[in-house]
């Protein structure tokens, strides 16, 4: 063991965020006291970021398993079989941090790490999704960070001819400085051909490729674990740049090596680079490495061998080559125009052995590094304010006077608006495979080669969630769900990524601990699995935490891919029908925040039997071919709804008049309340008997309101004896309002 | 006044541009070329003709939008 | 036919136009790596989008030295057919095939959506299976699409008939609103003085099946299909 | 030797990036500021001790890559 030069001071702990008790289980497992650069290993091995220290025990509750999954959480994504011999493999991940410092380089980052993670699994990427929160546009910082975001993540998935199909984005003040970048991923892998993430056969070689080893990220994963506050900027040096064309290169380079029957395992280096990939690989084997830092390729002079482990340069991976294929591996990573070196071997004792320059500088249990960190089943309690928040009284809310005026400004709102400013920075059509592009409930690429096309989605309103944490996860998986079944997809699987504050305040713990109860109990009534997942805890800035936010990526397959349904109307002198029924559902609505400037109230109900029904019938009326188009309602409810089966198309918007009766709910809650389990479907008049038959067979609630016509959005509501006109727009106007505002918002124009 | 500004990566960030014209240069039989890095030129035409306070004008806009005082360093010169 | 797809690091529009050809269209398929010299066998080659070597630089400028472009001249040059899409347009301009640069585009975006291009002239290799003036909808994504020449140049071109598609609006107007990018006179696409190189901005590969809900960029694949086998009925005769 | 090299838009060519950033500081209360150009800079390491033959060198990367001489001019500087 090399003499340790520098003493590890409590000050030396402290910056490494590691508490007493953990550095004492450090030395407890080394039986000495550790060195720098293994203090450094440790302490971003057992960052929250890298160990789930809070929240593993939550997430152990999560259901994993089901008939189709063929990989669930533990390696770099998860695996969903969908026949044909091919599974769908798929992650999500969240850069938030590195966003909120960089807005480019963070978010382009964070793109680069998923797609790996994707990769290094043996499956091509085919298709992202963005999910993103910001604060409101008024303010210059938050444009700022949008357009660099948005531009970050363009840059590297068009780069890599990945398409970005889909997303989504919401405005919060409670985001300003805290954004969210969330970024899903989904490959194409053959079935039998996934690869993992281990270090199997003692004296294997391990080989590092990709990129050279730089100063930059250092720290990273500890970063992602520590709230911000003013002196946040101060911690600029950790920014890493993304290079998407080597990342390019190393898709391809990878893919290549894994036809050829050379890999014995592959890991990406992520957060906590060479220090992670090295001991996940050897401890999921149950084996130790042996690494020599002294060939590792490397971008700057003098760096030192804690430098070199904690690096976080991107677009570089680790593999383990069978013996005797090193040659062959370095061959097909030359063609690409990679660095790689043989820097290692597997070995028999469980132990991460690293040298420089021919002495050991650090030797730790591999196992005690990956596995073995610190667990805390910290302890939770709902706020004080939370009964503030649910409990609202509506009789201080008047009614809408001019329900119009509400409806434009819905659709101004950029919660609502048209997202086309940002995907049309986004290339979501390279591979050819888009079938339905952004602005439909869910994204679909169709599987060349087969019959079957696969839908995406990203759901999460963390507002339900702030009010109540359970019903507003369970209100997420049942919205993502109800996206892909309106495409016509059955959901096949989940990946998550709960973006939460400062897990060490019991509020905080406590939301997170109710959102997992609500997506475990969803996602095993829908009968979900939820195969990969990721957590971001710390999200706050100056003691104020980001509205709980438990993001949905969730995944469905269409059979038939030309059974695809999308949200607008298609035709003239077609039946609009509502599928399920409206309650007084306003609490939490995106209207009472636009309207009257309240985030308050409870959720709305969700029945998951209701809930359940209604995607059994929509998927049968999908299948029959009888429907034209399919639209949840959700934020902005049915009136907006309305408004985007008529505008949203690629087409001329078309008009609609619609008749509702109000029975006893107010006026806007009938309007624009948020109630659960809604579909609004259009369908040529002749299949209108056969629609309802079906209909009533699945016991769905269902009401014709009107027919697809004319140039005007009309909406009457009835009231005993009476009707009011409500709605009366023209639709160039709803759409000139929904499809330009987030572009005048973000110019501030 | 005239405002010339250079602004470059700060040294030991990565510079991916730089890499591949390296490379190509390489590639093109330039075989003696090491360390390219590409940052950007600007010029722009400031109507103040008190020096002192153009300096304080053209210094604030790097650091406010000509710059990414994360990753780049910037410098500026002025001439009449 | 025997095409060639050129796959340069970092093309990635290469996997799409090979499946349209093969696929497809039913056609013989080369994947040509970027370090390979010979062009024998081939009818046609078709530099693909994407971005050759990140677009680092300028777009296009590095692949132009990769040893294949050797082979495209000489390829170009005994009349074959060249056809450049997207990253391959900007390619083709920086080996000098075709004459021009690209400009970042006018909102300094990339911009990925659908586009409407008159044909402007259907007398062409390329564009014969079209009617002239007719307007077909294909979709662009580009950064680096604002076309520039100088005047004499842009006099020549217009002169020889070589610009061969402008974006228009869906009734066919060349209106400056029409035109996404900024290009010079609405350009999305120019052939050589010879007539055998084609460049253009718009992905035709993007557009060739009934599931991706348009066909019209199956004119121009149709197009050089018959090209060739009209030329191969002449040499026959 | 090291060769800094400013390869910048020629005259007359519209220059869009130039623009949006005139606009920006416009907006940011840079009120003066007209004709913004955006060019490039590198700065390259050359392993050439001879003056004449580093400056051939670097004239013909230029010509043949750096610069693209339809829509660039390029000037270059060599120091020791
Ligand atoms: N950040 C984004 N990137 C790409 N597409 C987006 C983004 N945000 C929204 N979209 C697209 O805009 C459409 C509307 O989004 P959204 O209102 O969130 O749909 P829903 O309410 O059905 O979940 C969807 O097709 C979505 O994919
Ligand atoms: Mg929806």
């Amino acid at each position: 063991m090399q003499a340790d030069t520098s003493r590890i001071t409590k000050d030396l702990i402290a910056q490494h965020n590691l508490t007493g008790e953990e550095y004492q289980k450090i030395v407890d497992i080394l039986g000495r006291e550790p060195n720098l650069t293994e203090l450094g290993m440790f302490s971003v091995m057992w960052s929250e970021h890298c160990s789930y220290k809070s929240s593993r025990v939550h997430l152990k509750k999560l259901p994993t398993t089901g008939p189709r999954v063929v990989q669930g959480p533990g390696e770099n994504a998860g695996a969903v079989d969908i026949g044909d011999g091919l599974c769908v493999v798929f992650k999500m991940e969240s850069h938030n941090h590195p966003s909120f410092i960089e807005p480019y380089q963070g978010a382009a980052t964070g793109v680069g790490g998923i797609l790996r993670d994707i990769f290094t699994m043996g499956a091509r990427p085919i298709a992202l999704l963005d999910s993103l929160r910001f604060g409101e546009l008024h303010s210059p910082k938050t444009r700022h960070l949008m357009k660099g975001v948005v531009s970050g993540i363009a840059g590297y998935g068009n780069c890599m001819g990945v398409p970005t199909v889909g997303g989504e984005i919401v405005f919060n003040d409670i985001y300003a400085l805290n954004p969210l970048v969330n970024v899903f991923c989904l490959g194409l892998a053959h079935k039998d051909k996934i690869f993992r993430g281990t270090a199997a056969g003692v004296g294997n070689p391990v080989i590092y490729f990709g990129s050279t080893t730089g100063r930059d990220g250092i720290h990273g994963a500890t970063m992602a674990s520590d709230s911000f506050d003013d002196q946040s900027e101060q911690k600029r040096p950790t920014v890493q740049v993304g290079d998407p064309f080597t990342e390019k290169l190393l898709l391809e380079a990878c893919l290549e090596l894994m036809e050829r029957d050379l890999l014995v395992g592959i890991q990406d280096m992520g957060a906590a680079g060479l220090t992670s990939s090295s001991c996940e690989m050897a401890s999921r084997a149950g084996n130790g490495m042996e690494l020599d830092l002294t060939v590792v390729p490397r971008r700057e002079p003098g760096m030192t061998p804690y430098e070199i482990m904690l690096s976080e340069s991107q677009e570089r991976m680790l593999m383990v080559a069978k013996a005797g294929k090193e040659e062959d591996c370095i061959a097909i990573c030359r063609k690409w125009d990679l660095d790689v070196a043989v820097v290692g071997k597997v070995t028999a004792d469980g132990i991460l052995r690293v040298k420089d320059q021919g002495k050991v500088v650090a030797e730790i249990p591999a196992k005690s590094l990956a596995d073995d960190g610190p667990r805390y089943e910290r302890p939770y309690q709902p706020p004080a304010y939370q009964d503030m928040l649910t409990n609202l009284n509506y009789d201080v809310l008047p009614d809408v006077k001019d329900a119009n005026v509400a409806l434009l400004a819905l659709l101004e709102s950029p919660t609502i608006a048209s997202k086309r400013w940002v995907y049309e920075q986004y290339d979501h059509m390279v591979r050819t495979n888009t079938t339905v592009r952004p602005g439909s409930d869910a994204a679909v690429v169709r599987i060349k080669g087969t019959n079957k096309a696969v839908a995406m989605t990203v759901d999460c309103n963390s507002r339900y969630c702030l009010l109540n944490p359970y019903e507003g996860a369970r209100l997420a998986v049942a919205e993502a769900a109800r996206n892909l079944v309106c495409s016509g997809a059955s959901p096949i699987g989940l990946t998550d990524c709960l973006n939460f504050g400062n897990p060490e305040r019991p509020d905080i713990m406590w939301q997170f601990v109710l959102a997992i109860e609500g997506m475990k109990d969803a996602c095993e009534h829908f009968k979900i699995p939820i195969v990969s997942g990721n957590v971001s805890f710390y999200n706050e800035t100056n003691g104020l935490s980001i509205y709980p936010t438990p993001m949905l990526g969730m995944v469905g397959l269409i059979e038939e891919a030309e059974r695809t349904m999308t949200q607008w109307f298609k035709q003239e002198g077609d039946d609009i029908i509502l599928l399920g029924s409206a309650r007084e559902d306003l609490g939490g609505s995106e209207y009472l925040k636009v309207m009257h400037a309240r985030e308050q109230g409870s959720p709305p109900y969700l029945s998951f039997d209701t809930e359940q029904a209604l995607h059994d019938c929509l998927l049968s009326l999908i299948r029959d071919g009888l429907l034209q188009s399919a639209h949840d309602c959700s934020d902005g409810g049915l009136t907006v709804t309305l408004a985007e089966s008529c505008i949203s198309g690629p087409g001329q918007p078309l008009g609609a008049v619609v008749q509702l009766s109000r029975g006893r709910l107010r006026k806007d809650a009938m309007l624009f309340g948020e109630s659960q389990s809604r579909v609004v479907i259009s369908s040529q008049s002749t299949h209108r008997q056969t629609i309802l038959d079906q209909v009533r067979r699945f016991g769905v609630p269902a009401e014709m309101i009107g027919s697809v016509t004319g140039t005007r959005l009309t909406v009457h509501l009835r009231e005993g004896a009476s009707t009011e006109s409500v709605i009366d727009q023209p639709v160039t106007a709803l759409y000139d309002q929904w499809a330009c505002s987030l572009e005048r918002a973000v110019h501030h124009t | 006044m005239k405002a010339k500004i250079h602004v470059t990566l700060k040294s030991g960030i990565l510079d991916p541009q730089g890499k591949a014209i390296e490379h190509a240069l390489d590639s093109l039989g330039f075989k003696h070329v090491a360390n390219v890095r590409v940052g950007k030129y600007m010029e722009l035409d400031l109507q103040e003709a008190d020096r002192a306070k153009a300096e304080v004008a053209v210094k604030s806009m790097c650091e406010k939008l000509l710059a990414n005082t994360i990753i780049e360093d910037y410098r500026y010169e002025l001439t009449a | 036919m025997n095409v060639g797809v050129l796959v340069f690091p970092g093309s990635n529009c290469d996997h799409d136009c090979a499946h349209v050809l093969k696929d497809v269209l039913g056609q013989n398929v080369t994947m040509v790596w970027h370090k390979e010299s010979s062009l024998a066998g081939l009818d046609a080659v078709i530099l693909p989008g994407g971005f050759s070597y990140g677009d680092y630089l300028r777009t296009g400028a590095i692949a132009r030295f990769s040893p294949v472009m050797q082979a495209v001249q000489q390829f170009a040059a005994e009349g074959k057919l060249v056809l450049g899409i997207c990253n391959g347009f900007q390619i083709l301009l920086e080996a000098g095939l075709l004459p021009g640069a690209m400009l970042r585009n006018k909102s300094l975006h990339f911009i990925c959506r659908e586009t409407y291009v008159k044909v402007e002239n259907a007398a062409t290799p390329f564009t014969n299976a079209c009617k002239p003036g007719q307007v077909l909808k294909i979709p662009i994504a580009h950064a680096d699409g604002n076309y520039y020449t100088d005047p004499v140049t842009l006099g020549g071109l217009q002169a020889n008939a070589q610009v061969v598609f402008r974006y228009c609006t869906v009734d066919g107007k060349v209106v400056p609103g029409a035109c996404p990018n900024g290009s010079l006179d609405n350009i999305a696409g120019i052939r050589s003085a010879q007539g055998n190189v084609l460049g253009m901005m718009p992905h035709p590969e993007r557009c060739v099946e009934t599931m991706l809900g348009n066909e019209d960029g199956r004119h121009i694949f149709q197009s050089m299909l018959s090209f060739l086998e009209q030329k191969k009925v002449a040499e026959v005769r």
